[in-house]
């Protein structure tokens, strides 16, 4: 598909899911047949505290718009303090980001439970529009670095 | 499997032998065959219209047409007619 | 606001309808009775009546007239729980309801009964005894053993008797189903409405032909038709009695009409007897005694006509006045008890047609 | 590849005989699997999706079939039927009679070359007589073992199969075979019948081509739908107003059959939320006469389709006739909850929601013993309450639905179950 | 090396090809580095695919394969095992989901779709070309299982266990064993009555002597892994030696002084300091309920060698492979007010109404007020609109129409009202519904938005509802006794949901991973659930779950030992300058430190590790990484997807 024009943009979004919980939740969506904009990818990990800050930026500079992580929550089942973990590592990538122009509105987390079809949806589209606002991750310096 | 291919079939027609009825049945099945796709010739149709020049009950037009349908003799148009049809068309294939 | 009367299905019970609390209310014996309708739809609202013991509701309706026991709700209930053998149980349970001063209770007790029917051929045996005299034996008339004037006076009583009952228990029935309340009849529409009951219904009984089983509706047809043929034919030959002569040639107009009408009476009369002695569908599967003592009437009733007229063409002179006797005794004894028993149906349905007729009509 | 003696013969490859073969199998027993169908499978790889979670039922049972076809402890006999079972001291002498496919499995690859060049063609029992099939065939695109099969009985020997067969597996020489084996158990998931529906006259079952029972409509849905839409049967038409008419041949007495069939209910309301997918602009009524959404999830599955605009009417649909002109249907039913009275609906398609009936046929097997039945032929539980797969005869044992109607979950614990007991029973024997 | 990679691409019948142009995915993907073979299939799962996938890979002898199809949750296992049948190690394998997160989701837009599955299919190609062999670490398993709960689904499951010649410990929180069961009375279906049930059970429990029971006893711990667990549980005394019998407890129990509200009954009656739940509750034994114990001592006096007050709390560790959760569920207590609960001396619960029943012999008391006229009110604090329980509670619906069907049998003229919204006899219980009809009982049905309405006027009850089977109209009734047919609730078990962490359902049960697939099992390897604690049922349903989780622990177990995921964590031992940070973090302790090659560093416990992944963003030095997910693997996945997508 070639590139879209400036109307049209539709931001790229990665998203980490997890597993056994978010992941299934982001199936569920599908099953129920809901629809989010489909610039959205998903990579879903055994446990949302076990991301690396380094493959958001990364993402960026390979030119995704956003980075959303659905985290797990209170739903864990690996331990019970996931949620502050995940959001340290937000802070730290959003730190990272900001250190490189990029703006850190860009990278969001929320809690996605395994039936959280709905909520997800609804974190897509504004996360998108959001993103829409922000514009294409091109125009931030820190986004320089699309090469391929 | 190097048995000789003949012979099965001739050991089994020795052993029984088949009804007329039912060789009656499929001829009358390749005849329906033959005139769904003589009708379906001059472009796709629906099933009532299909029925309409067979000259056949409905119900059976739609068992055979679907069939015809299964051994990819012909296909749907995708397209719907305004009283809630579908189209069927033959496939390149017979 | 209802109070449940759980007592009440019990009650239901004595006129038949055993199994009807199996009942789990699908709306099937609705649904499937041709008769039913969107305004006017049975057996399921009597059976929900009667098993929560609503008996306002019970009296209220007409329904148990409205139904001629097809047979088809039984047939296919779910839950085998004979809707129709409870609109007919409601039936018996009405006749009694309505009846004056509950004298059909006395009928449709089976103690009671038997002591009623007793009685009721006493009385009509002394009242030949005393108003009647001992026959001519060298010839057949009828006349010689009890004089036309007795048979005249009898009947006119009877029928005043008979009519003075049947408006009184009609309007207890009119009463009971609310059916003074809707003032909102137009009097034309009453007047149509009563022709359309009597041609449809009672002449050509439309509604009975609805049913699936279509010999049922011939039988009843057969015996509707030929009983009204044996009523004008007695009636047109004490007629001609009166008025004319006793020894009128006219009376074979009567005496023709008579023997034919029979035919088909006994026709209907022998179906139900046959029916009801097998057992087998649905509606002759359960038979309460009041069902038989009817249906054995009618046919003695016939059946004592047509030995009058086998003994009078044959001569047999003693034969004739006993069956003379006999057929005065049974039909005196099916008029007499006329608003009491099954029979009363002759009444109540018509009336109950009627009235779902201007019902329908609102 | 032949063992003459196995710890366990499971009867019938549904998904509770596979279950109870792949549980036995993992605990080391040695199972030999009958399944009289060319394919296993049963009635469960013929749905559409599965109540209360949509998953699609082929994505369920296709994994457990080859499974169970790949198990090393596990023999899958095919085609093949039961013919005698006698108790032999503490084992049983089983006569297994393996019908002739006249097609060599270890030779066919499943490429339907022999099915192409067919000339004949019959009613499809695997779609209900939907649509025809061959007199070769394979049973449905996701049969397993996927090997084709002569319907003998239709076949008109003309030889074109053979002929056409790259892989020369056609064999007409092939005659029944009795194979006679020593199991030291016996389990029974011999699965049910459908409820016939012309058994129920009045809704005109075989009369009006747009009455069909829900199994038909389950194919229609299904991805193997042999229509590839939803339409109506008479005509090809999209129906617009489908109703549902549970408890056809359930809980009547009038047919035989007093008892719930359990399922029917759920995959209604199943059909409806998937018909409501695939037709959105249609109108779904069903009629009903309780509403036994009773296991996990599936209430909350009840409500959903209310949401979605199913609309339940309580009463039972008493006759159907046919609409001559249109094809539609014309309902009878008693309005109990709505404004009363009898109501006659128009639909341009009608679902008989069909319960399950038993299926005896294994008791005439039992030649030295007789396999106690309950008061409607289901093979009886004698404790049900503490050994649930626990029958009168010892050494055998029922999963599934030959114990009475159950749903999918319900067959796979009861299947469950059963390879507890007779793994405790074989042990025993020790 | 270069990997060589297969793909195929699944229609899935028409559930992914329907939206997206299978075609063209593979087109676009046929070429890209690594790629030997690019195929679609109709059914990917099907046999005959399968069977066709291990055909290519030993023809073209492939290292690696990707299948696009549906969930991993569905279908991961499937492909791995065909990989591994055609020597491919199953970690090479990769599946990309597009159906649930591709074409189901944007079945409105089928061209972005197939633009999505291409960059999904690209980035699994990416992932299998840095994907590395994995072997599962086989570590030997306990011969143990630990039971927990002692209701009817427990103690059959036990029984089966230990024939199959697992060593089983039954855990009961009570002092008594049976559960629920045991308050029940007659049981449908057979008539057995659940004292004797629980008898019957036990009887058997104790012809076994590779079963352990405590009872009294309580989970304090739980920590390891799969096929080594240790479960920690802590046993209250019961002050009365349970290898030594007395003739003359009857009597004991009579003596004490002491009375409290009997919770087995309900409160219905009062018990003493020193019981049993009822006479023939088992252990044989009774126990003391030593906060209400006033110590008089009058029990020691018969039978002094039977007592033991000195006994304490005891802590015990057990070794076990696999546990089986069968902690029932707790009856619905209405809230005050409900239809008058505890406003008025006229209404019960149905559990409460049962035990009234079992405690009466001829006529049937409450209150000192012959009952003659009972109602009952169905789904309460089930199908709840508005409150918590959505679900149908699945048994009560029976129950209670059995329970009807008893006291027509005791009673001869009680007289029975049935409020309901749905009968839900399924199966042959409708057969109950049937005989109840027959019997007279009368159903009335009511709307979920106009509820019966409860009217309690000192000893007068007055119960009205809108009968929706008489067309909507007002009936009274004038009950003597109401029941309310409560349903079930999941237990209050916040305590063991934490120390097993098992799911919750939506239902607040615990949650099985699969109702088809895998229903006894949960997230947790290892921990089986059965009974009620999963969800409504009756008994004969327990049992089935419960022999189907005895079977499933078996499978597992038997082989001595078991095969662990290997998705773990890894250290890098050249970049790791222990710095204790990634130890920190991880709660499993599974990071020990090591002296290795003469420096400090982190070493991963593999048989603790669960791969959580927690360590990783912790490590400044990024010297940790998860096996399958690793840097190189998740970079490439995001190569994958980013780069240009040609027509």
């Amino acid at each position: 598909m070639t590139e879209k024009r400036e109307g049209e943009f539709s931001p790229k979004i990665l998203v980490f899911s997890t597993n056994s919980i978010s992941d299934p939740g982001i199936d569920l969506a599908g099953l129920l047949k809901m629809h989010y904009p489909p610039s959205a990818y998903t990579v879903s990990l055994p446990c949302s505290s076990g991301i690396n800050p380094d493959w958001i930026i990364y993402a960026f500079k390979k030119g995704f718009d956003g980075v959303f992580i659905a985290a797990d929550g209170t739903d864990c089942p690996y331990r019970d303090d996931c949620s502050e973990l995940t959001a340290k590592i937000v802070q730290e990538a959003q730190t990272k980001a900001q250190d490189i122009g990029i703006n850190p509105a860009r990278i969001k987390m929320a809690a996605i439970c395994s039936v959280c079809a709905e909520p997800f949806v609804n974190h897509m589209k504004k996360f998108s529009e959001a993103l829409i606002k922000m514009g294409s991750i091109k125009n931030e310096s820190g986004g320089k670095d699309v090469s391929s | 499997m190097s048995w000789d291919q003949e012979k099965t079939l001739k050991y089994i027609k020795n052993k029984m032998k088949v009804s007329e009825k039912k060789v009656e049945e499929t001829r009358k099945f390749m005849k329906i065959r033959k005139s769904i796709a003589k009708a379906l010739s001059t472009g796709p149709k629906t099933i009532p219209q299909i029925a309409e020049i067979m000259n056949l009950p409905l119900s059976d037009v739609t068992y055979n047409v679907m069939t015809c349908r299964k051994y990819g003799y012909i296909e749907e148009t995708g397209e719907v007619s305004d009283d809630d049809y579908y189209f069927y068309e033959l496939k390149g294939r017979k | 606001m209802h109070k449940i009367n759980s007592e009440f299905s019990e009650k239901i019970k004595q006129y038949g309808a055993f199994d009807i609390n199996a009942c789990y209310n699908c709306g099937n014996c609705t649904a499937i009775c041709p008769l039913s309708t969107e305004d006017n739809s049975f057996p399921r609202k009597m059976i929900r009546a009667t098993i929560l013991g609503l008996e306002d509701k019970i009296n209220s309706s007409m329904d148990p007239w409205l139904c001629y026991y097809c047979g088809e709700c039984s047939d296919t209930c779910p839950r085998d729980a004979d809707p129709g053998g409870l609109m007919m149980a409601l039936r018996r349970y009405q006749i009694r309801k309505f009846s004056l001063g509950k004298v059909a209770d006395i009928f449709y007790n089976g103690f009671s009964s038997v002591f009623a029917w007793i009685i009721l051929t006493l009385l009509a045996i002394g009242g030949i005894y005393i108003f009647g005299n001992y026959p001519d034996m060298e010839k057949i008339n009828p006349l010689s053993m009890i004089s036309l004037d007795t048979l005249h006076d009898g009947g006119i009583i009877a029928f005043i008797f008979l009519i003075l009952l049947a408006f009184f228990q009609i309007y207890v029935m009119m009463k009971s189903v609310n059916g003074f309340k809707k003032k909102s009849f137009k009097f034309s529409e009453s007047v149509k409405g009563f022709f359309d009951v009597l041609f449809k219904e009672v002449l050509a009984q439309k509604k009975f032909s609805e049913c699936e089983d279509k010999s049922r509706y011939i039988a009843h047809l057969s015996l509707v038709w030929g009983f009204i043929g044996l009523f004008i034919a007695t009636i047109t030959v004490m007629m001609i009695d009166l008025f004319i002569s006793t020894q009128s040639t006219l009376k074979i107009i009567p005496k023709i009409i008579g023997i034919v009408s029979g035919l088909p009476a006994i026709y209907g009369s022998v179906y139900f007897l046959y029916k009801r002695g097998k057992q087998k569908d649905n509606y002759s599967k359960y038979s309460h005694h009041t069902d038989w003592i009817f249906i054995i009437l009618i046919f003695l009733a016939i059946l004592s006509g047509y030995a009058l007229d086998i003994c009078r063409w044959s001569l047999f002179f003693k034969g004739y006045y006993v069956s003379f006797a006999l057929h005065l005794i049974i039909v005196f004894e099916l008029i007499i008890t006329l608003p009491f028993t099954k029979f009363s149906h002759l009444m109540y349905r018509p009336v109950a047609l009627w009235l779902a007729e201007l019902k329908n009509k609102e | 590849m032949f063992h003459l003696e196995y710890d366990v013969m499971v009867v019938g490859g549904g998904i509770a005989g596979q279950e109870t073969s792949l549980n036995l199998a993992n605990m080391g027993f040695k199972v030999i699997l009958i399944e009289k169908e060319p394919s296993i499978g049963g009635k469960m790889i013929l749905l559409s999706k599965v109540f209360p979670t949509l998953d699609c039922a082929s994505c369920i049972a296709t994994p457990k079939m080859s499974e169970t076809m790949r198990h090393e402890n596990i023999e899958v006999l095919s085609y093949s039927e039961v013919s005698s079972i006698e108790r032999i001291d503490k084992k049983f002498k089983v006569k297994i009679l393996k019908k002739p496919k006249f097609v060599r499995e270890d030779l066919c690859t499943g490429c339907q070359e022999c099915e192409a060049n067919c000339p004949v063609n019959v009613e499809d029992q695997f779609n209900f007589g939907l649509v025809g099939r061959r007199a070769v065939y394979i049973p449905y695109s996701t049969a397993i073992p996927k090997t084709a099969v002569i319907d003998i009985d239709n076949c008109i020997l003309c030889g074109a199969c053979e002929r056409v067969c790259p892989a020369n597996a056609i064999d007409f020489t092939q005659e029944p075979e009795y194979y006679t084996l020593k199991v030291k158990s016996v389990v029974l998931a011999t699965g049910f019948n459908l409820f016939p529906a012309r058994k129920k006259p009045q809704y005109g079952f075989g009369m009006y081509p747009n009455v069909m029972d829900a199994m038909e409509m389950d194919r229609l849905l299904s991805p193997t739908r042999p229509y590839n839409a939803v339409i109506r049967p008479l005509d090809g038409k999209i129906p617009e107003n489908i109703a549902y008419i549970l408890c056809t041949g359930s809980r009547d007495v009038s047919v035989g059959n007093p008892i719930c069939s359990q399922i029917c209910c759920m995959y209604s309301i199943k059909q409806a939320q998937l018909l409501m997918g695939a037709l959105p602009l249609a109108d779904i009524t069903i009629y009903y006469i309780d509403i036994r959404a009773f296991g996990k999830g599936f209430e909350e599955f009840y409500q959903q389709a209310k949401d979605m605009g199913v609309q339940f009417i309580k009463g039972k649909v008493a006759k159907i006739e046919e609409i001559k002109e249109s094809g539609n249907l014309k309902v009878r039913y008693e309005d109990i909850e709505g404004s009363g009275g009898v109501k006659e609906m128009e639909h341009d398609l009608v679902v008989l929601s069909v319960g399950m009936l038993s299926n005896p046929q294994i008791t005439s097997s039992f030649k030295t013993e007789e396999l106690e039945l309950d008061e409607y032929f289901y093979v009886k539980q004698t404790d049900p309450l503490i050994n649930p797969a626990k029958t009168n005869l010892k050494g055998i044992f029922a999963a599934g639905t030959a114990t009475g109607p159950k749903d999918i979950p319900d067959s796979i614990l009861s299947a469950g179950a059963a390879s507890a007991e007779v793994a405790a029973y074989i042990r025993s024997l020790k | 090396m270069k990997k060589r990679i297969g793909v195929y691409i699944c229609h899935c019948g028409g559930n992914i090809s329907d939206y997206v142009d299978v075609k063209k995915v593979m087109h676009s993907v046929e070429n890209e580095e690594g790629v030997v073979l690019a195929k679609t299939t109709v059914f990917a799962c099907s046999d005959s695919s399968q069977k066709e996938m291990v055909q290519d890979i030993l023809e073209n002898k492939l290292d690696g394969m990707v299948v696009a199809s549906c969930s991993p949750k569905l279908h991961l296992h499937t492909f791995r095992s065909v990989a591994e049948r055609a020597g491919i190690n199953p970690y090479e394998y990769i599946q990309v989901n597009i159906r649930e997160q591709d074409s189901w989701a944007h079945s409105d837009k089928p061209e972005e779709a197939t633009e999505k599955a291409i960059r999904l299919v690209r980035s699994g190609i990416r992932r299998a070309a840095q994907a590395k062999p994995l072997t599962p670490n086989e570590i030997s398993v306990t011969n143990g299982v630990a039971v927990i709960g002692g209701g009817a689904a427990g103690m059959r499951a036990a029984i089966e266990l230990a024939d199959t010649g697992l060593n089983v410990y039954l855990i009961e929180k009570e002092h008594f064993l049976g559960g629920r069961i045991s308050q029940w009375g007659a049981l449908f279906e057979s008539g057995e009555r659940g004292e004797e049930l629980v008898e019957r059970l036990y009887k058997e429990i104790i012809k076994r002597n590779n079963i352990k029971i405590w009872t009294g006893a309580e989970v304090e711990s739980f920590s390891g892994c799969v096929g080594n667990f240790d479960l920690g549980i802590k046993i209250h005394p019961r002050f009365i030696k349970t290898d030594k019998g007395c003739e003359k407890f009857e009597e004991i129990i009579k003596q004490c002084p002491v009375e409290v509200p009997d919770e087995f009954n309900f409160g219905l009656t009062k018990r003493k300091a020193i019981y049993k739940n009822y006479k023939k509750a088992f252990p044989e034994q009774p126990a003391i309920d030593i906060d209400n114990c006033t110590k008089c001592g009058i029990c020691e006096q018969t039978c002094p060698e039977v007592f033991d007050f000195n006994q304490k709390v005891e802590k015990l560790n057990l070794k076990i492979g696999a546990v089986i959760l069968t902690t029932g569920f707790s009856p619905y207590e209405p809230k005050e007010g409900e239809y008058g609960y505890k406003n008025s001396d006229t209404v019960l619960s149905l559990q409460q109404f049962r035990r009234l029943m079992e405690l009466s012999n001829g006529k049937l008391v409450f209150n000192n007020k012959e009952i003659k006229n009972i109602g009952f009110i169905y789904c309460v604090g089930s199908r709840q609109k508005g409150g918590d329980n959505k679900y149908c509670s699945r048994f009560c619906c029976t129950a209670a129409i059995h329970t009807s069907l008893l006291l027509k049998e005791k009673y001869k003229d009680i007289k029975t009202y049935h409020l309901f919204r749905d009968i839900r006899t399924y199966g042959k219980q409708e057969l109950l519904y049937r005989d109840s009809c027959k019997n007279g009982d009368i159903y009335l049905k009511f709307d979920e938005n106009q509820p019966p309405e409860v009217i309690t006027e000192g000893e007068n009850t007055i119960v009205r509802i809108k009968d929706l089977l008489t067309e909507g109209e007002e009936i009274e009734i004038n009950p003597d006794l109401i029941v309310l047919v409560t349903g079930m609730v999941p237990r209050n078990n916040e305590r063991l949901e934490k120390i097993f962490k098992v799911p919750i359902g939506r239902d607040r049960f615990f949650n099985e991973i699969h109702p088809k697939l895998r229903p006894v099992e949960t997230v947790i390897d290892g921990v089986f659930i059965a009974g009620t604690s999963q969800g409504p049922k009756n008994l004969t349903e327990s049992i089935l779950s419960s022999l189907s989780s005895s079977a499933k622990t078996y499978s597992l177990l038997s082989g001595g030992t078991l095969q662990l995921e290997p998705i773990v964590a890894i250290v890098n031992k050249n970049a790791c300058e222990w710095c204790g940070k990634c130890d920190e973090v991880c709660i499993y302790d599974a990071i020990e430190k090591k002296e290795a090659e003469g420096k400090t560093i982190a070493y991963v416990n593999e048989a603790l590790c669960k791969g959580c992944g927690s360590c990783i963003p912790v490590c400044e030095q990024r010297a940790i990484e998860l096996k399958g997910y690793t840097n190189k693997e998740i970079m490439g996945m995001i190569d994958g997807i980013m780069e240009e997508v040609n027509g």
